[in-house]
């Protein structure tokens, strides 16, 4: 209650700070508007900056810390007898105390010094909450009180405002580095506990895959192997049939779409291709186990061959299936980048239609071509519900689509969800596959710009 | 200037970090929560389905993490943000049981709800076939004895162990290293077959070497890992009739009418057969209760009381409509009342 | 060369085949471009329907007709299955031993004692009357009547025995057992039992994870692309945050689940399964989506209109506040969309949050456990039960149709700002 | 089929011109339409053999339309309707007999801006040749590159960098290459849509000197803003307004005794 309270004056302050100081700009000068360093509305946003800013500190920093400053105190106030345990003890009471202030009953009889402690705790947070609204809008008003003194014709108010402005948007843009560094620090951490049982050489370039650890000391018959080079190259293997799927049917797609489909055509037929790309891949899942698995099978018995039941043909398949709208979306957006003058050049020679697309129009789009097929990889690679339903954990190191292999994400999506003890290597290992998932996208990600911006023409 | 953006990014500072403390320390929780093993879920869940529509308390919370990732959530300490249940395919370990200690969490209650039977189970349209564990370790050993000496698994076709099986490649859809139902495989179906076949005594005579032949599967295609969708593998056994899949009894109760069980042993896979131990390839299924919890979070007492009660564990309780496999009367009697009492475990 | 030989050239016979030649080649790339969107669209038609054809029959829901008399002291029990139970016996008379009633009881959801208990809180007044009432019946039984399940064969291996087949023929041509649109797909949380399953729970925690994912991931991407794109100095530091950017737009998915499961639940002690968690995975996972897509709509407002705001004394801030991010609008906003049907979309991250949970109560606020639609998705399709097979469908196909709306607004934000300059 | 034969000579076009100089294409009555709007409304001109007829005209008259009709660049835009003749040689160029592509190797052209495909200077003058199979081995096609550049004037600053981009060429050389790619085709006629617009006057002297020696081979048509230019390159002149061909003679005629008093106020600028 009192929060929402504090937040409608805090909106309101900041409203009236605004006008304040516009108005406040326009006659410190007389109405002479041009006199003015910066314009009214300027020297409103200062003013009403200095409103909201210091009271919105001191709420987030009150919302953060009120729990448990309040807890403390109320622990403080507590007879020893109760506090003296163990920090797990003293987690349960103060879970205790947060249910009965909360009103919540644990069907049991409650001491009556803990039942005292959480009215106490209720207590607190009323005044704690009040003391915010009060202090909260004090600040506000002292906030607005002082940016209003100091507007004048000379005050520049723009820069200053611009200035917090800019630190808001760099903040923002911070944001992305921050996620990366959290990965990396996430997924580095486990995995050097991993590396530290398995050495990296073995994890690397072993070429046996079993991750069995025994299940119990006494257990043996568990190879417990780690060389994750089937893994990678049943990643390659799948990725490259989604590829080969994907690329000329997107690549055709796309070119048909924008040289040959008329405009109305097009409008239905993109977006209709764009749905295959939001369709969940759990979806997708399931239909490359249910539908393309056994037809592939059918079909390959037909022809004599002996085809896995979970074969990468069919994880790959589906999988290119839908990364097809990736393909054909981006390089679309490429080819229709291309300038009509290119295409008006070749035409006025005397080439045919595609003629033009073939050696003008699709090579001066290939950067963007080549960095869309190597998006669309980065994104097959990271793929996990298409290859853990349908391509089977068999780590196989094989060349032939027809049988069964695994992929470092079906991996990672098993191995963490496993039934293993937590501390083993085997359940650590996912780290080290995440992590090293992690790198080979970001080195194709950066090859991918490397080679848009090396050979990207300039067309303007 | 300068001086007043420190003050504000000090201020950010001081907020954040005091936002990792309190949001840890200030929580407050009025439902159970379970995690663990996902084959123990669809019975969790169903008790705790109907425990919240008892009325009295919130539904609780059940979460798929397998039994290792459950158990370290489990283990990790006492308080609000840790679960009060974990789910378990298999008994909780010593190890874990240690480490559950090391965090503060010392009074566990064991209750074992019951069995799953393990099925090896193809398409109804393939005729019926009757295994023993030997010959399914034949089929499934990366090497066999043949001749006196250890060699890689030479059996393509069923028919290449016993004439009188199938004329069918060998494929098995089983359960992947990671999951307890292949530990459970292993050591029930591979150990007891390999056991059962005397030339491997012959040929490996150290124990621990043996025990290792035993229990290490073929890589040859012969088995495929197939994941732990099950719905899949009985979908894919039906699109292939000449393959067995390694599941749980309730998949094989659910489709009856698509896939039967292979007898082993001469046994069928059935629910008083399992109990009995007639049927070997079973195993008990656990729950763990964080005693500490009890009286902290709502309606921990009463929810064991509803797993234990008889019209869930029961012999015609909805659990075994769920497809599991009741403990035998009085073991369930027993088990009831200590775990009413919240006995803790003993390792 | 001179201009009477080529035009001899142009005019030649080996010119015309030489046409000849070039025109059919125009033509089996134009047929390999027709070929190419059809083989896609085929894939479109054949998912489609392989899904819509599993999934439509959860719509309709078997209810069965039962006349039940609401006893006083009964309600007061809250003993509603006996009040059901004597309602149901009284159709069959017939049926008086013990497993011919058990039999009888299976008939019936298990939740269906509970659809009377809400019945009576709804209008005490019924306390004490006879009425006929329709509830959910057993999911074995809507399963059958809706073919499902077969009628012949040996009846050990049957899911439904012969007796329990009579009984539904004869409800059915009584007119006691029909099917109904199935209200509760789209009113109630998860259940166990798949009659009394519903997606509403996963719709709330869907959207309260995408609200937590909009209100982060929008400002904070625009603010980094606007910054990025308008002020950011050219220097290593802000080519290391594109590059950054760019990468993270590639990282897998499940990576950004990782992260979260070691920052979110471990660092911070967030709460596990919370909407707010998946929010912000989800946030960070569309992020770089939205910055990418928001620079392209910045970068597409020609720099005339900046030179031109700056050119009469506007501020930098200004000039982007006031005309280039409202030229840039559209394409922002289309580009957030697409990435929030990604977001709406998304399973793999959420696994590893512990959002793959039952959860039946409806979330109420953001720290609530909750699940989404992918997840529910996911977690029908390994539930064992038969009817949850085409509720699996069902709520693909609703998921579906929120992912074609999104798309479809995006699409039509397209067109109806598309402006070429 | 011979259109002169019996299409009687426009009543305006080559009134005044000595008929000694044949017709490489002749428009009659040619309309054309985007959509419901006509751009161009009934069109006769006379484009006689190995001069340069410069089409000028206020901007939006249908000038470039005309142009494009004339080797049917205009097949390239959606809902583009063209009426009326358009002769090359006496044939119909939208007949039967004639086929577009072929039609343009016959009729090149240079556009407005410069053009050249992302590909070397090589492989830009070889493009046309390759396609059309014109020169069937490395030496000659070696010799049509040479060739087409010195015709283009342009032999000389890149004949050391031929394996280059050229894109990287600057805007002036960028418009020969596009030339020299035109002609390497050998067509009859060469069609220019504003060749110097985008070109500083030195690049521009350039390529109108170029036009000047072109016309010895080629039969072109200009489209200029610039009316000195027009008054410089071209021997005839047509003037275009709203759609319509007011005046066509030569230019010599045009610039000083224009019969048609919107030529006289365009060309003494008071309107355009």
């Amino acid at each position: 209650m009192q929060i929402t309270v504090l937040v409608l004056i805090l909106a309101l302050l900041t409203v009236i700070g605004f006008q304040m100081g516009r108005t406040r700009a326009a006659a410190s000068v007389g109405g002479r508007v041009v006199e003015l360093h910066s314009v009214p509305s300027y020297h409103g946003f200062y003013v009403a900056l200095w409103a909201g800013l210091p009271a919105l500190f001191l709420f987030v920093l009150w919302t953060a810390s009120e729990g448990w400053l309040i807890m403390q105190m109320v622990l403080a106030s507590l007879p020893a007898r109760l506090t003296s345990g163990d920090p797990q003890a003293l987690n349960l009471l103060k879970a205790d105390i947060l249910n009965i202030a909360h009103g919540i009953s644990t069907g049991r009889e409650s001491d009556p010094d803990v039942v005292a402690a959480a009215q106490h705790y209720g207590t607190l947070r009323d005044i704690g909450d009040w003391s915010l609204l009060a202090v909260g809008s004090c600040l506000a008003v002292v906030g607005l009180a002082y940016g209003h003194r100091r507007i004048g014709p000379d005050l520049r108010a723009r820069n200053r405002v611009e200035r917090v402005v800019s630190v808001a948007l760099i903040v923002c843009s911070l944001v992305a580095i921050l996620t990366t560094v959290g990965i990396v620090l996430s997924l580095l951490f486990e995995a050097l506990r991993f590396f530290a049982v398995v050495s990296p050489l073995e994890f690397l370039f072993g070429t046996h895959w079993s991750p069995q650890m025994a299940m119990r000391a006494d257990q043996v018959g568990s190879s417990g192997s780690f060389g994750a080079i089937p893994l990678f190259a049943g990643t390659l293997l799948i990725t490259v049939i989604a590829m080969v799927v994907a690329v000329p049917i997107g690549l055709m797609s796309a070119i048909y779409m924008s040289e040959y489909a008329n405009p109305a055509v097009r409008t239905w037929l993109k977006p209709i291709l764009e749905i295959l790309a939001g369709i969940p891949t759990v979806v997708y899942g399931f239909f490359a186990a249910l539908t393309m698995a056994p037809f592939v099978r059918v079909i390959g018995q037909d022809l004599g061959l002996d085809v896995s039941s979970e074969s990468a043909l069919s994880a790959g398949i589906v999988m290119g299936v839908m990364i097809i709208p990736f393909v054909s979306s981006l390089s679309d957006d490429v080819i229709n980048a291309v300038p009509q003058s290119l295409r008006d050049g070749s035409y006025g020679l005397g080439a045919t239609k595609s003629e033009t697309i073939r050696q003008v129009v699709v090579p001066a789009a290939l950067p963007g071509i080549v960095a869309a097929i190597m998006l669309a990889v980065s994104r097959a690679i990271g793929e996990t519900m298409i290859v853990t339903m349908a391509a089977g954990l068999t780590a196989n190191l094989t060349a032939n689509p027809l049988e069964a292999v695994t992929t470092v994400t079906t991996q990672i999506a098993t191995l963490l969800v496993g039934d293993q003890e937590f501390d083993s290597p085997k359940t650590l290992s996912a780290f080290g596959l995440g992590l090293v998932l992690f790198l080979v996208t970001l080195s194709l990600n950066m090859v991918a710009l490397r080679v848009v911006q090396k050979y990207r023409e300039k067309y303007d | 200037m300068i001086s007043r953006k420190h003050v504000f990014t000090a201020a950010a500072a001081v907020a954040l970090s005091v936002a990792v403390t309190g949001g840890a320390n200030a929580q407050s929780r009025d439902q159970i929560r379970a995690v663990g093993s996902s084959t123990v879920f669809p019975f969790t869940t169903a008790v705790a389905e109907a425990f919240g529509k008892g009325g009295k308390f919130k539904t609780p919370v059940v979460e798929s993490t397998g039994t290792g990732g459950g158990l370290k959530l489990f283990c990790a300490g006492v308080g609000p943000s840790h679960p009060d249940i974990a789910n378990a395919s298999r008994r909780i370990k010593k190890s874990e049981v240690e480490q559950c200690a090391a965090n503060g969490v010392t009074q566990i209650t064991e209750l074992k709800i019951g069995f799953d039977g393990i099925a090896l189970a193809y398409s109804k349209k393939a005729p019926e076939v009757a295994l023993t564990t030997a010959i399914l370790w034949k089929a499934l050993a990366k090497e066999v004895p043949v001749d006196g000496k250890l060699v890689a698994n030479p059996y393509k076709k069923w028919s290449d162990i016993d004439p009188k099986l199938p004329n069918a490649e060998i494929e098995v859809l089983g359960p992947p290293p990671t999951s307890g139902t292949r530990d459970t495989f292993n050591e029930l179906a591979m150990l007891e077959g390999c056991k059962k076949t005397p030339e491997v005594k012959a040929v490996v005579a150290d124990e621990k070497a043996r025990e290792k032949v035993c229990m290490t599967i073929r890589e040859d295609g012969g088995y495929v890992e197939a994941g732990e969708n099950d719905n899949l593998i009985v979908q894919k056994l039906n699109a292939n009739p000449a393959a067995f899949g390694v599941f749980g009894y309730s998949y094989i109760e659910q489709n009856r009418d698509k896939l039967q069980s292979a007898k082993m042993d001469g046994v069928d896979l059935t629910a008083p057969n399992v109990a009995s131990g007639k049927y070997e390839l079973s195993r008990p299924l656990y729950v763990y209760v964080k005693n500490a919890h009890a009286g902290v979070i709502p309606g921990i007492r009463e929810f064991i009381a509803e797993f234990t009660s008889e019209r869930a564990v029961g012999d015609e309780g909805y659990l075994a409509d769920k497809g599991l496999i009741p403990e035998p009367k009085d073991a369930r009697d027993a088990a009831r009342t200590s775990a009413v009492n919240l006995t803790p475990l003993q390792l | 060369m001179s201009v009477t030989t080529a035009k001899s050239h142009y005019q030649s016979e080996a010119f015309a085949r030489r046409l000849r030649a070039r025109y059919a080649a125009e033509r089996n790339f134009k047929i390999a471009g027709i070929a190419a969107i059809a083989i896609a669209s085929l894939m479109l038609v054949v998912l489609l329907t392989s899904i819509v054809s599993k999934g439509y029959t959860a719509f309709w829901q078997a209810q069965v007709r039962v006349e039940v008399t609401f006893d006083k002291a009964q309600v007061e029990e809250r003993n509603y299955a006996a009040i059901l139970r004597q309602g149901l016996y009284a159709q069959f008379p017939q049926i008086t031993e013990r497993s011919g009633r058990r039999m009888l009881n299976e008939l019936l959801s298990s939740g269906a004692p509970y659809e009377l208990e809400a019945l009576v809180a709804r209008d005490p007044s019924i306390v004490g009357t006879t009425r006929t009432v329709w509830v959910r019946a057993d999911d074995e039984v809507d399963q059958f009547v809706k073919g499902y399940f077969p009628r012949t064969g040996p009846e050990a291996e049957r899911r439904l025995n012969d007796a329990k087949i009579a009984a539904v023929d004869a409800m059915t041509a009584s007119g006691a057992l029909v099917q109904s649109f199935n209200t509760t797909l789209f009113s109630a949380g998860d259940s166990r039992e798949a009659e009394q399953a519903g997606i509403w729970g996963a719709v709330v925690g869907s959207l309260l994870t995408l609200l937590i994912t909009m209100a982060l991931s929008v400002p904070i991407g625009i603010a980094a692309a606007v910054y990025l794109e308008e002020f950011a100095p050219k220097n290593k530091w802000t080519d290391l945050i594109e590059v950054n950017i760019n990468n993270l737009a590639a990282v897998p998915s499940i990576i950004f689940g990782l992260l979260g499961l070691a920052v979110f639940l471990g660092f911070f002690g967030l709460p596990r399964s919370a909407p707010v968690v998946g929010g912000l995975v989800m946030a960070l996972m569309t992020l770089p989506v939205i910055i990418i897509s928001a620079r392209v709509a910045l970068k597409s407002v020609p720099p005339s209109i900046r030179e031109a705001a700056l050119g009469i004394g506007a501020s930098p801030l200004q000039t982007v506040t006031h005309h280039v991010l409202p030229l840039a609008m559209p394409g922002i906003l289309t580009g957030t969309i697409i990435g929030m049907a990604r977001a709406l979309g998304e399973t793999a991250p959420l696994l590893m949050i512990g959002m793959v949970a039952f959860i039946v109560d409806v979330p109420h606020g953001l720290t609530d456990s909750a699940t989404v639609l992918p997840v529910q998705i996911y977690m029908w399709a390994d539930s064992p039960e038969r009817a949850f097979t085409e509720r699996t469908s069902a709520a693909i196909m609703i998921l579906l149709g929120f992912l074609i709306l999104m798309n479809g607004l995006a699409v039509f934000l397209r067109k109806k700002f598309e402006r070429r300059w | 089929m011979n259109v002169q034969t019996h299409i009687p000579t426009s009543a305006q076009a080559g009134a005044r011109s000595a008929p000694a100089v044949p017709n490489k294409m002749v428009a009659r009555d040619v309309k054309v339409f985007y959509g419901a709007k006509q751009a161009l409304k009934g069109i006769n001109v006379d484009i006689q053999e190995n001069k340069v007829l410069a089409l000028i005209g206020p901007s939006g008259c249908g000038k470039s339309t005309f142009l494009r009709c004339l080797n049917r660049m205009n097949d390239t835009i959606e809902n583009c309707r063209v009426e009326g003749l358009i002769a090359l040689d006496g044939e119909d160029v939208y007949g039967k007999s004639i086929d577009a592509v072929q039609l343009r190797a016959r009729v090149g052209m240079v556009f407005q801006k410069p053009n050249p495909f992302p590909k070397s200077i090589y492989d830009n003058i070889a493009y046309g040749p390759r396609i059309h199979g014109m020169a069937t081995g490395r030496e000659e096609l070696d010799e049509v590159v040479q060739t087409s550049l010195q015709r283009a004037g342009l032999w000389n600053e890149v004949k050391d960098r031929l394996r280059e981009p050229g894109t990287g060429l600057s805007g002036g050389q960028q418009q020969r290459l596009c030339i020299a790619r035109a002609i390497a085709v050998s067509p009859e006629v060469i069609l220019m849509d504003e060749p110097c617009s985008a070109l500083d006057p030195i690049a521009t002297a350039h390529i109108e000197e170029l036009i000047d020696e072109l016309r010895e081979n080629f039969t072109i048509v200009i489209v200029t803003h610039n009316m000195q230019q027009a008054a410089r390159v071209s021997q005839k002149t047509a003037f275009f307004h709203l759609g319509d061909m007011v005046e066509c003679d030569d230019t010599e005629e045009i610039f000083t005794n224009p019969r048609d008093e919107r030529t006289q106020g365009y060309i003494t600028g008071r309107y355009g």
